[in-house]
């Protein structure tokens, strides 16, 4: 299995039945592939849907519906299409469960940075101010280096998305709780050890006495 | 009283230098044929206001490309390296809005409030320069109106009246902008005899829109 | 004529094709009945609706479609319907062009006062403090006494409805439009004289040398 | 996992001293059973948001008269005789807010805002105790966002998975009050299989609504 599609399979165990979930673009996509068996959650794109789902076959593209990157999608039986300001205040307001969203960087306090690279990449922060500040659950799929690079860093030096603290972090090598004491340990990947983890983490870790196994069939 | 313009006249109401509301989402629900017009017309120094500006090649993009913006107010320009280059190079000035508070900005502006109270962006660089609010223990930073000159829409559907419904994600920001401007033009897919349009799916009331443009003719 | 029916007829020349126009409940719904030839108007409701009519015929009244007193009403073909939020945006963002609103007072800046007596009737402002602040051009019809005691005064003494100069009063001695200079006398009513207005009106009034007699049909 | 539950259960959820949000102009929009059962089960000391509360024997009005409502915060309450004696003679609170700000602060709750600034107000009692705030020459009052515990809707068709679509001036608050509340309790008039309501005639989505009551048999 590589690396992201582990990624995607541990964020996808966070989900519940039900749960209004918004997945970013990139990696976090992949999550909708790997719902356990019996879990069948709706899927938010916030240029104004609730039960995206994939184009079941090529030819059923549809011009008026498409995902947050412009790429076709299909819809859910029950879906429902909406305005900016709607799409928003689901997100917003509290009614959306989990968003997963990419980093660039995340700090011992758990605070995102993962829209710019001042100097270099100002994409704008389009969706992912509003998702982190407002979704129930905030978790970040990422891979926990950039080119040997620890992304996870005592402060972030990039700008932040938000300064509300993140509730998950799953990268190839582990899950990290933000917690108010700190970024704690939660599982290691299959075959990685804590040393590892820490090896490649930029910020403190607080490592319980027992750290589990990712729970991640193969 | 008809509002059925062709699509030269409607387009030539804007002036050099207007305020426009665009609609759309990575082009979709982007007005085409409006954009086309704008740009045949040599329109310039245009400030837009618009979720993204898509791709070079697409919808608003195609504007920057041809350089006849000079102002964008908009939440993502990721997917536009030009945009992107002509913001580095300081050719074309871009404000960049949470996408949230982008759409509450252009509510407010339509809804006749002064501003929304928001907690998205508290803390980062989006507040600088902005009134930070405490309620109740929270902290949210004040976003003021937007309003436009001219707001170019895109509808699935207008009856002859103006009435208008969109299609799935090509809504957007398109009902939003239409309360917002000062004039609001709208290309429709399909313009449908009064009374189609139940009242119960009119999305955007007659009384908002001022110019329905014509159907281009591809047959016949 | 009755001068309810003067005062209806008269406003009813305020209106221009296609205006979107708001009327209060009692007096200004009788403008609708008023409308002069050629002059087709879409009436709002705040309740949500554009397009608002009377019931064509008894029997063919509809329990989800009333006007903002809960009485049965009826629609034109290319009506809209929509949320209480929406319906006082297109009333507070400048897209409704008139409201035609009863008075309890209006003082000498023009200012409304329609919406309680203290200690006496507390009905609660409902939709009148935003139509009177938002509506492109507000229009007070109300009689122009009550019960011998003017209704246009010095200064109001109940609670103002906004501090928002409203654009003309019509009643049935006169039409009057307040000004940044003072109420202006404009119109006096069939067989009204000027002394008649000015013994009947509290406030103080500016007299044109000429002052026509209203344009309203027997 | 359906969300169809017995009128008496749902109503049953409900504790006395709740905050509700009621929708519904005069009656119209406002779920008649739900008010029928929460007058049989003899809740107390409620707080009801709502527009109005109707006349003595209508809708909201009903509860007023059963005095089982200890706040009201309302637009107008010129309809309900009983409503003004209960506030005059100090039996029930009574929080007048002017109606298009009503729609907002509720909205604003369900939005995840924490208020608007409304021209709305300015200068009439219903500024104290506001904070003003001016921008660009004209002055706003901050109207702050309203939650509720229970969002009682009515509706006009619900599909299995909870979408709402709501019939002309019946929609009224209650799209806004779907959003705004902890718990949504809906009575629909009729409840269809899933796809029966198009995407683009939702008006609310499924995912806001926590419980959908069963229609009572009538016959049989």
């Amino acid at each position: 299995m590589d690396e992201k599609t582990l990624i995607a399979k541990r964020v996808a165990l966070e989900l519940r039945p039900g749960n209004l979930v918004n997945l970013g673009i990139g990696l976090p996509t992949m999550v909708a592939a790997h719902l356990p068996t019996g879990v069948n959650v709706f899927f938010q794109s916030e240029n104004g849907i609730v039960g995206m789902a994939p184009v079941p076959e090529p030819g059923a593209e549809n011009e008026d519906l498409s995902d947050a990157g412009g790429s076709p999608i299909g819809a859910v039986p029950g879906a429902a299409s909406f305005d900016s300001a709607m799409s928003f205040g689901l997100i917003r307001g509290g009614h959306l469960d989990v968003t997963v969203l990419g980093g660039l960087q995340i700090d011992e306090e758990g605070r995102l940075a993962n829209w710019m690279v001042p100097g270099k990449m100002v994409p704008g922060m389009g969706g992912a101010m509003d998702l982190v500040s407002g979704a129930k659950r905030v978790i970040v799929a990422m891979q926990h280096s950039a080119k040997g690079t620890p992304k996870i860093v005592k402060r972030c030096e990039l700008p932040l998305t938000s300064v509300r603290r993140v509730d998950l972090i799953v990268t190839e090598l582990a899950v990290i709780e933000p917690t108010d004491k700190g970024l704690v340990l939660r599982e290691v990947a299959p075959g990685v050890t804590v040393a590892d983890v820490l090896a490649q983490t930029g910020a403190e870790l607080i490592v319980p006495s027992a750290v589990p196994t990712m729970p991640v069939g193969a | 009283m008809s509002k059925v313009r062709k699509l030269e006249e409607a387009v030539a109401m804007i002036p050099d230098g207007a305020v426009l509301m665009i609609g759309g989402f990575m082009g979709v629900g982007t007005p085409p044929h409006l954009i086309d017009e704008l740009l045949r017309q040599g329109k310039r120094d245009l400030t837009v206001i618009a979720n993204d500006t898509a791709r070079p090649t697409v919808g608003i993009g195609r504007l920057v490309t041809a350089k006849a913006v000079r102002k964008v107010i908009a939440s993502h320009i990721g997917t536009n390296s030009e945009t992107q280059r002509q913001m580095i190079a300081g050719e074309t000035m871009v404000d960049l809005v949470p996408q949230g508070t982008l759409a509450e900005r252009v509510r407010a502006g339509g809804f006749g409030l002064g501003g929304v109270l928001t907690p998205t962006g508290v803390g980062t660089v989006v507040e600088e320069g902005k009134q930070r609010i405490e309620l109740d223990g929270t902290v949210y930073l004040l976003e003021t109106a937007l309003k436009a000159d001219f707001a170019l829409i895109a509808a699935k559907r207008a009856d002859y009246l103006g009435n208008l419904e969109y299609a799935l994600t090509a809504r957007n920001f398109n009902p939003l902008m239409a309360m917002a401007a000062e004039t609001v033009i709208v290309e429709a897919e399909d313009i449908v005899p009064v009374g189609v349009i139940p009242p119960d799916s009119v999305v955007t009331p007659n009384v908002l829109v001022d110019c329905l443009v014509a159907k281009e003719r591809r047959h016949g």
